[in-house]
């Protein structure tokens, strides 16, 4: 039975801590020596051991406990109220540690690379701010708290990225983020307001035990659709298709940015989500979630191989990779997709900051084509990149061989074939296009003697994270890691008859049903990694070919160079529709509803000149009602008026006599 | 029954100190006098109008009595005629401060004291004789002072279509009166016994019953609307309104308008009283028509008044506007609705005096009456801008003002009998009132544009030169405005407590 | 003497006191104090409205004013938790839009006096509990509010101004009408004892009467069609002031002649007006009729949220974007409204507080822009955060709590909205309703960043090369304004705890 | 046959009748001030004939204050309309329009 323990009282000054250095670092920053950046990367290394120490506190619990507190934030008429709370169990436990270890490395590793920006001390601000998000969206026990952290990290990802918006391209590349990802949020808010319709409450265990009770009754379709709604949240924060158009041009932003936001952490968010909201997915819910997963795994693998910017290939993989974790949320192993999560946390964090590190070495130079040969210059660099090129390829021994193939056994237990094989192309094409990525960075000729000759390796603060990240790629670390933190379903333990939960949240070897490995896995698993290895050494040792050459079977070649023309469809149809229709609603408001209703046309009437400018004047004269009622009676009484007594008397006499008419007769 | 003459002098001195007054001035006038031509004759003039006020208001003359059938002194009476000379004076010294009068100050008098005698008579006659006799006496006092000035020839133009449309209709109403008198035997309007008109069996039958009898109060009523210049028989307001002297339109567009009113109360009143079933069914038609009347009217002067660039023909559309409005008090043929009439009728005095006042002031600095004439008045002249500011609000009917609460009262009578009578006629009367009302708006808010929104820098420059006496005397116009407004309780106690004797014998609702 | 009392009439005390002060430098000293008692005092007026009992009101203070018989006026006032939150944005505007309008030359001594006298309507207007001097509070604001735009607009006020004040006019006759029928049927009700004016006896006597035409039961044989055309009429009469969208075409012409300051107002406060003129007359004294009303209502909300929204994405003047923006604000209130659920009231609630804050925070933006630069085409700004840094990072907060950024107070208010209006079973057709609805997130999104973008990112167009950051006067305005939209984004708890009484009495009367 | 109310009512209409058509159709000033004057002796007639037939002499008086006062009328409408002609040579009501609108 799951048991809810009081939360450690340190447990809220993790996310204290970064907030008070947020604050201090806004206020004091550019009075501190240094700028106040240590006061940031101190607060977060704290709020660092804060978490291991929640971690193992959280470990030593028995199986299915957690810690949770909870405070009221207000209360409204008829008994409702709104609590924020905080809980720590397997999910939070393993993110917090994955969260605050990156964030302290990108802290650490900032403080080189934006040394000499003139607004150093607004990034480090930004920076902690976003940690405190995150942690806020990981600690969270209630979907309220949860969607406030979400779009908090939405902002500090839009500031971010929009850092040096000097240059048009980052701003708009920041907007264009920010309102994508706000599209998915308008799902995650419907999401929301139908669980709130049915289960009366926002927190998640509340939740869980209402949907069980039958909040929900016989409407499947309304769960499946909640349950979609919040996973759009998902689709749009962890850039799965159709909405991943936004994570290559977040790029924009700064190296560390891109490291710690859209490789590690915000993105993840997503995954955690889905992870987290797992019993309330019905099969069919599921379903969509896999093949969004499997699809967006394949698109992003397809346009990394053919791209020529380190940092783009790296942000493709991220999509791709982000889409196996989806994959495996999608066929019922959420513990696995958590586990390739933290795995894919690490390895990515480390090549983006090693690809931080030969950018700042080649003078902001992102283009492979300026690159080569850096073997030499950047040792510690070059063999980092490698060891976690082989981790994402899924070599075996290393920890992404255990995760990704986690998420790929549990897709063939459920018999999602289709999936499975799409998995294993991925895993080969990752192989390929990191080997790609390798060797026309590192090996071979330099093919920009200028910038070359100024390479050197990067300095000791920026290499050292580099080392502690690659340091957590081999398996050994992992062994463990999946059951400990994922065995047991604590947080839905109190559930015992969520069957598919149950089944689900137990990692093989945890003590439950061993899952056969049959051979053709087996293979499978251990070969398509070095394949793609291979193939991409073999393609590029001739040194024939370069960055430009065509390495994909035609029409995947025609497809991965313009992105899957996701840009242009959004540009030319979405954006250009919003934009046609405001033009249309502008006119329809100036014109007819300004015109027809109102007076527009008798106040300039009554003002008796033509004030208005003339453009207001000829419409509102051609278009309104109100106005002309009033001028034509008026015009009416004045004709009226002739000035010849005869008329008068006539009229006069003329009209009593009517009314002496209608009297006699009709009344 | 001879009227003993000290019951006649002791009700009706300020009349008959008022007849008396017409050969004062003729002989003071050939008296040759030190002072410029005609300065005594002013001066006797105004005596005579001061003390005629004067008895109005302390002669014990709201008791009801009825003096030889053709005179009633009731509450109502004494309103009105304080109302008629009032106006009177203030025409007077309008007139005099503008040079209206120049051609003849003693003609100019003699015409005026007439009219004001004619406008008393009016507001206290009880037969329809001497409500025929009265209002001819005001009206031919009003079209000898409409072409006062013969300089211009638009006076005389002003005053020939003044004259032939009265004597057309004053001739419609004669003849319904003589038909009316063929019904009822009678000419009295409420006998001392209280049975009214409508009630007697004349020569030919049961009076109410025959829709004759209604052809004939809407032929009486002819001659009244033109009287109050309601519809259909506004036309020749504008026209006159324009071409007469300033003073001269402000008289008539107040007293002859009130004198009128008192005159249609009083006939309504008769017409409509008795509980026969025949005489409920004529006295609703009669609601209806009269209902129909307002509606039509206060819709054609707000919305005429729209195209108005002249600043007399617009309040001349005003004031027939403004008969709109008091007409509603009368359909409802309820006390409150007589009270509601007075009322307004007392706030509309002071809002339309002072605006013809600033009218004619400003007509007099800058010879022209346009709109444009008033252009940056506010801030020109702070202190009459203002008045003219509250004058225009509180016309329009907006709370701060004693406007709001005379139409306040109005709308409420019409709402009220809507709900008793569930006549959804009156509950559409009522919006279609307020709406009227924002109409209204279009047209006074321009004076405010002019006078406030130009452009500071391309108004005229200078000050008005206004002489402390036009200041002092559009002041004491104004203040009762915004002092109504705000503490209207007294206003109305003492309206209600005049109109006590209408419509009483009608039943009551 | 009561202190309600007092804050109402300060103001024309102000005004009487501008009599006599000279033009210039001294009417802008009076102006300033007054601006400046107003906002003290209201602070207290909202510290007396806590926690009271559901329809209790405070500082009540009951003085017989015009008595003819049955038709007694009282001056009736009396405060609550949501007049009294409303009283004290009213006192925190007129602070900020004081410090706004130092710069008025023209005229400093006619601005001041109508300044104040707007003042004055307004407070009074929140605080009657009597239907006819609620009318005339109501009636009192129009005229300051024509003359400050007449006067002190931009190039095409005289049509703005004329616009208004026939608009809103327009509007306020049917209130009218609405009074006079309600008092008349109320009257000719034996049974009824309370004073035929007074809000909370009409709202008690409204509970009982629940025949066809609810409170105007015996408006004779057509009482219903009555109550439905005086509910209607009174639904327009506020409608056109919150605007709901056929009338609201008046507000964008109201805000760009507008100056500064009197735009701060008018967004801040007036809109407010028909929203609480909504929840305190409309809604409780037909509570039958809203029922089958509130279909309607909700559809008006939503309209008005996505059309405002698509509407102001088009806008190239940066002030009549924000204008329509609040269009589309005050949708979310016409959804709480409509919804009836405790979130949904809350919500609409808070929606009106906070949006006066942010949109009065915006203008204020705007203004400041627009002294420097003089005109407003987002267009031609271009990079001004990096010239004006504080200027510009006060702005960009105000721009994403307008679109609803959690920890800003703009979030709570539209995020409550849809939960309520989801949930509510008021009225079919909710939940349709608000997933349209939620399509106004991103336009808002759309048009607000693509404003940041425009007007403070890329390169600074050399023509704004030498623009000073905000003056000191500038930021403290700024700065009132913005530290309750942070403080109440981040914690909301002590205003919703001031007038959750008032909602528990409207959900009562009404729900 | 004897005269009855009846035949004095007939008359009265009639004269009436011509009154108005004499108003509305003439142009001449003066044309029009007969049509007023036949108006109001139609009055008379009918007053005359309702005290011959129910008695009581107050219409008679009445008839005679109408006499009095069509004459103080009609004086003074011509004093207005020779105004009118010696300002411009005709007396053709049409002509006299220049206040209009």
């Amino acid at each position: 039975m799951t048991m809810a323990e009081t939360l450690p009282s340190y447990v809220p000054w993790i996310l204290f801590l970064p907030a008070i250095g947020a604050v201090v670092q806004q206020v004091l920053g550019p009075r501190l020596p240094r700028k106040g950046d240590f006061v940031v990367v101190g607060t977060m290394a704290a709020s660092l051991v804060l978490s291991v120490a929640a971690m193992l506190a959280w470990a030593k619990l028995p199986p299915g406990h957690y810690f949770a507190a909870s405070w009221k934030w207000f209360e409204l008429a008829g008994g409702i109220t709104f609590e924020m709370g905080m809980v720590v169990d397997g999910l939070t436990a393993a993110l917090l540690c994955v969260v605050t270890i990156v964030a302290t490395l990108v802290f650490l590793y900032s403080t080189a690379y934006m040394k000499g920006d003139p607004r150093y001390h607004r990034f480090f601000f930004w920076l902690s701010f976003f940690g405190v998000s995150m942690l806020v969206l990981t600690l969270a026990d209630n979907l309220l708290m949860l969607f406030i952290g979400w779009e908090l990290v939405g902002l500090c990802s839009y500031k971010l990225i929009g850092f040096w918006s000097e240059d048009l391209a980052n701003a708009e590349a920041a907007k264009k983020a920010f309102i994508t990802t706000r599209v998915g949020d308008v799902g995650m808010l419907i999401g929301i307001m139908i669980l709130y319709k049915q289960c009366g409450t926002l927190h998640i265990g509340e939740i869980f035990h209402a949907v069980k009770g039958g909040a929900f009754g016989g409407q499947e379709g309304l769960l499946t659709l909640a349950g979609v709604g919040l996973f759009f949240g998902a689709v749009g924060k962890s850039a799965q298709f159709p909405l991943h158009v936004w994570l290559p041009d977040a790029m924009a932003g700064p190296t560390p940015v891109s490291a710690l936001i859209h490789a590690a952490t915000m993105v993840a968010a997503g995954v955690y989500l889905s992870a987290r909201m797992f019993p309330l997915f019905t099969p069919d819910a599921l379903g969509f979630i896999a093949w969004t997963g499997g699809i967006t795994a394949f698109v992003g693998a397809i346009i990394a191989v053919s791209q020529t910017d380190i940092k783009k290939v790296l942000a493709y993989s991220t999509i791709s990779q982000l889409g196996y974790m989806i994959l495996g949320v999608g066929v019922g192993a959420p513990w696995a997709a958590m586990f390739h999560l933290c795995t894919h946390a690490m390895f990515k964090a480390c090549l983006f900051l090693g690809s931080g590190s030969v950018i700042h070495a080649m003078h902001h130079a992102q283009d492979l084509k300026d690159m080569g040969g850096l073997r030499a210059k950047m040792p510690v660099t070059f063999w980092t990149f490698v060891i976690s090129t082989l981790a994402l390829a899924g070599i075996p021994a290393t920890s992404g061989f255990m995760s990704k193939d986690a998420i790929l056994l549990q897709a063939l237990h459920e018999h999602r074939y289709v999936l499975f094989v799409l998995g294993f192309g991925v895993a080969f094409l990752t192989a390929f296009y990191m080997t790609r990525l390798v060797w026309l960075c590192f090996m071979g000729k330099p093919k920009n003697e200028e910038k070359f000759s100024h390479a050197h390796e990067s300095p000791l603060v920026m290499i050292a994270p580099l080392v502690i990240l690659a340091g957590f790629t081999p398996w050994i670390f992992w062994g463990h890691f999946p059951e400990k933190f994922f065995g047991t379903p604590a947080y839905f333990e109190s559930h015992p008859d969520f069957e598919h939960v149950q089944a689900a949240y137990i990692a093989p070897g945890a003590g439950a049903p061993d899952h056969d490995h049959p051979w053709y896995f087996q293979l499978l698993a251990y070969t398509t990694g070095g394949l793609g290895l291979a193939l991409g050494i073999g393609l590029f040792l001739s040194g024939r070919r370069d960055e430009k050459s065509r390495l994909l079977p035609g029409p995947l070649h025609e497809l991965s160079v313009h992105k899957f023309h996701m840009d242009e469809m959004y540009l030319d149809g979405v954006v250009a529709a919003g934009n046609a229709l405001a033009d249309r609603s502008s006119w329809v408001d100036a014109k007819v509803v300004d015109g027809a209703v109102n007076v527009s046309g008798a106040v300039s009437l009554f003002i008796g000149d033509a004030s208005g400018d003339a453009d207001q004047m000829v419409v509102d004269g051609a278009v309104n009602l109100t106005a002309d009622v009033a001028e034509g009676a008026g015009a009416m009484v004045a004709t009226a008026q002739t000035g010849r007594i005869r008329n008068y008397v006539t009229a006069a006499l003329g009209l009593t006599a009517v009314a002496v008419v209608i009297i006699v007769f009709v009344l | 029954m001879v009227p003993d003459l000290g019951n006649l002098l002791s009700r009706f001195g300020a009349e008959t100190l008022l007849a008396l007054a017409i050969p004062a001035i003729l002989l003071a006038d050939l008296v040759p006098g030190r002072g410029r031509r005609g300065a005594n004759a002013t001066a006797v003039g105004l005596l005579a109008l001061v003390a005629a006020l004067l008895l109005v208001l302390f002669q014990g003359s709201s008791d009801g009595a009825i003096l030889t059938k053709l005179l009633v002194a009731d509450g109502l009476a004494k309103v009105f005629r304080v109302l008629a000379i009032g106006t009177g004076i203030v025409a007077a010294l309008a007139a005099l401060r503008w040079g209206d009068a120049e051609r003849g100050r003693a003609e100019f008098f003699v015409c005026l004291i007439g009219a004001v005698l004619g406008a008393c008579l009016t507001a206290a006659a009880n037969d329809l004789a001497m409500l025929y006799i009265a209002i001819e006496t005001l009206s031919i006092g009003g079209y000898l002072l409409a072409g006062f000035r013969k300089a211009r020839v638009e006076g005389s133009e002003a005053a020939l279509k003044y004259v032939i449309f009265g004597a057309v209709s004053s001739g419609a109403m004669l003849y319904g009166m003589s038909l009316l008198y063929g019904f009822a035997g009678t000419a009295t309007l409420t006998t001392p016994a209280g049975t009214s008109f409508a009630s007697l069996e004349g020569a030919s039958g049961a009076a109410a019953g025959q829709p004759a009898f209604l052809v004939a109060v809407v032929l009486v009523f002819a001659g009244l609307a033109y009287k109050v210049a309601a519809a259909p028989f506004q036309f020749w307001c504008p026209d006159v309104y324009e071409g007469a002297p300033t003073s001269v339109a402000a008289f008539l567009a107040v007293a002859s308008k009130g004198a009128g009113f008192a005159a249609i109360l009083r006939f309504v009143g008769a017409v409509t009283a008795g509980t026969t079933p025949d005489v409920t069914a004529t006295a609703g038609d009669v609601r209806t028509i009269l209902l129909v009347m307002a509606l039509v009217t206060m819709t054609i002067g707000n919305v005429a008044a729209l195209r108005q660039n002249n600043a007399k023909r617009l309040l001349a559309y005003s004031a027939i506007a403004h008969a709109g409005y008091l007409l509603l008090g009368v359909a409802v043929t309820t006390a409150e609705g007589a009270t509601a009439v007075v009322f307004y009728m007392a706030v509309y005095l002071f809002m339309t005096l002072s605006a013809f006042y600033m009218v004619g002031l400003v007509e007099k600095q800058t010879g022209r009456a346009d709109l444009d004439a008033f252009e940056g008045l506010g801030f020109r002249a702070p202190v009459l801008g203002v008045c003219m500011a509250v004058a225009l609000i509180g016309l329009t009917g907006l709370p701060p003002t004693a406007g709001f609460a005379g139409k306040l009262f109005l709308l409420q009578q019409v709402f009220e009998y809507g709900g008793e009578h569930d006549s959804m006629l009156f509950f559409w009367g009522g919006v279609i009132a307020l709406l009227n009302t924002v109409v209204s708006l279009g047209y006074y808010a321009k004076f405010l544009k002019v006078m406030y929104l130009c452009d500071l820098e391309r108004m005229p420059k200078g000050p008005f030169a206004f002489a402390g006496v036009d200041k002092g005397l559009v002041l004491a116009l104004t203040v009762p405005v915004l002092l109504f407004g705000l503490a209207f309780a007294g206003l109305y106690d003492v309206a209600s407590e005049l109109a006590r004797g209408i419509f009483v014998a009608a039943g009551g609702r | 003497m009561n202190l309600l009392t007092i804050t109402i009439f300060l103001p024309v005390a102000g005004l009487l006191a501008l009599l006599f002060t000279k033009d210039g430098k001294q009417a802008r000293w009076v102006g300033m104090f007054g601006a400046l008692a107003t906002f003290v005092l209201s602070t207290f007026v909202l510290f007396k409205s806590v926690n009271l009992e559901p329809s209790e009101y405070a500082l009540t203070s009951d003085v017989a004013w015009i008595t003819l018989g049955k038709f007694d006026v009282h001056y009736r006032i009396g405060v609550d938790g949501l007049s009294g939150i409303l009283i004290f944005l009213t006192g925190l505007l007129a602070f900020a839009a004081a410090l706004a309008s130092w710069n008025i030359e023209k005229g400093t001594r006619g601005y001041w006096a109508m300044f104040l006298l707007l003042h004055t309507g307004i407070i009074g207007t929140f605080a009657s509990l009597d239907l006819f001097l609620f009318y005339v509070f109501w009636e009192v604001m129009l005229l300051p509010m024509y003359f400050l735009i007449g006067v002190w607009g931009g190039p095409r006020r005289i049509y703005a101004s004329i616009k208004f004040f026939l608009y809103t006019l327009f509007g306020s006759i049917f209130l009218l009408a609405g009074i006079l029928v309600i008092y008349f049927a109320v009257t000719s009700d034996p049974a009824f004892r309370g004073n035929a004016f007074s809000i909370p006896d009409l709202t008690a006597y409204a509970q009982q009467a629940r025949g066809a035409g609810g409170i105007l039961a015996n408006y004779g044989a057509n009482a219903g069609l009555v109550a439905n055309l005086v509910f209607w009429g009174m639904f327009v009469a506020f409608a056109v002031k919150v605007p709901v969208f056929p009338f609201h075409t008046w507000l964008p012409d109201a805000h760009v002649e507008a100056p500064t300051p009197i735009s701060v107002i008018l967004a801040g406060i007036l809109l407010k007006l028909g929203g609480y003129g909504m929840l305190r007359i409309n809604f409780p004294f037909f509570p039958g009729v809203m029922k089958d009303a509130a279909f309607w209502i909700g559809l008006l909300g939503v309209i008005n949220i996505v059309y405002g929204a698509l509407v102001a994405m088009a806008q190239t003047d940066f002030k009549k974007m924000v204008a329509y923006s609040s269009v589309s604000h005050m949708g979310f209130c016409l959804l709480g409204f409509a919804a009836m659920t405790p979130e949904g009231l809350n919500g609409a609630i808070l929606q009106l507080f906070n949006h006066g804050t942010i949109s009065g925070l915006l203008f204020l933006v705007v203004g400041v822009v627009y002294d420097r630069a003089h005109h407003r085409d987002l267009n031609r700004f271009g990079g001004l955060l990096w010239k004006m840094p504080v200027y510009g990072t006060i702005a960009t907060i105000a721009m994403f709590a307008s679109l609803g950024l959690p920890a800003l107070s703009g979030f709570w208010g539209e995020f409550l909205a849809f939960v309520g209006s989801y949930k509510t079973t008021y009225y079919e057709g909710a939940k349709l309703i608000t997933l349209i609805a939620t399509l106004g997130l991103v336009f808002t999104a759309a048009y607000y960043l693509r404003a940041i973008q425009r007007v403070f990112l890329g390169k600074t167009n050399p023509a704004y090369e030498s623009f000073p950051d905000a003056t000191t006067r500038e930021r403290v305005a700024m700065i009132a304004l913005l530290v309750p939209t942070i403080f109440l984004g981040i914690y909301p708890k002590p205003l919703i705890a001031v007038y959750q009484p008032a909602v528990d009495a409207i959900r009562l009367l009404v729900g | 046959m004897n005269v009855g109310l009846y035949h004095y009512l007939l008359l009265g209409a009639i004269l009436f009748a011509t009154g108005v058509a004499a108003v509305v159709t003439r142009r001449n000033a003066i044309g029009v001030l007969i049509g007023v004057e036949l108006i109001l002796n139609a009055a008379n007639i009918n007053l005359v004939g309702f005290s011959r037939f129910s008695g009581g002499l107050d219409a008679q008086v009445f008839a005679l204050f109408v006499i009095v006062l069509a004459a103080a009328e009609a004086a003074v409408a011509l004093a207005i309309i020779l105004q009118l002609f010696d300002k411009r040579t005709d007396v053709d009501v049409d002509r006299a329009s220049s206040l209009r609108g």
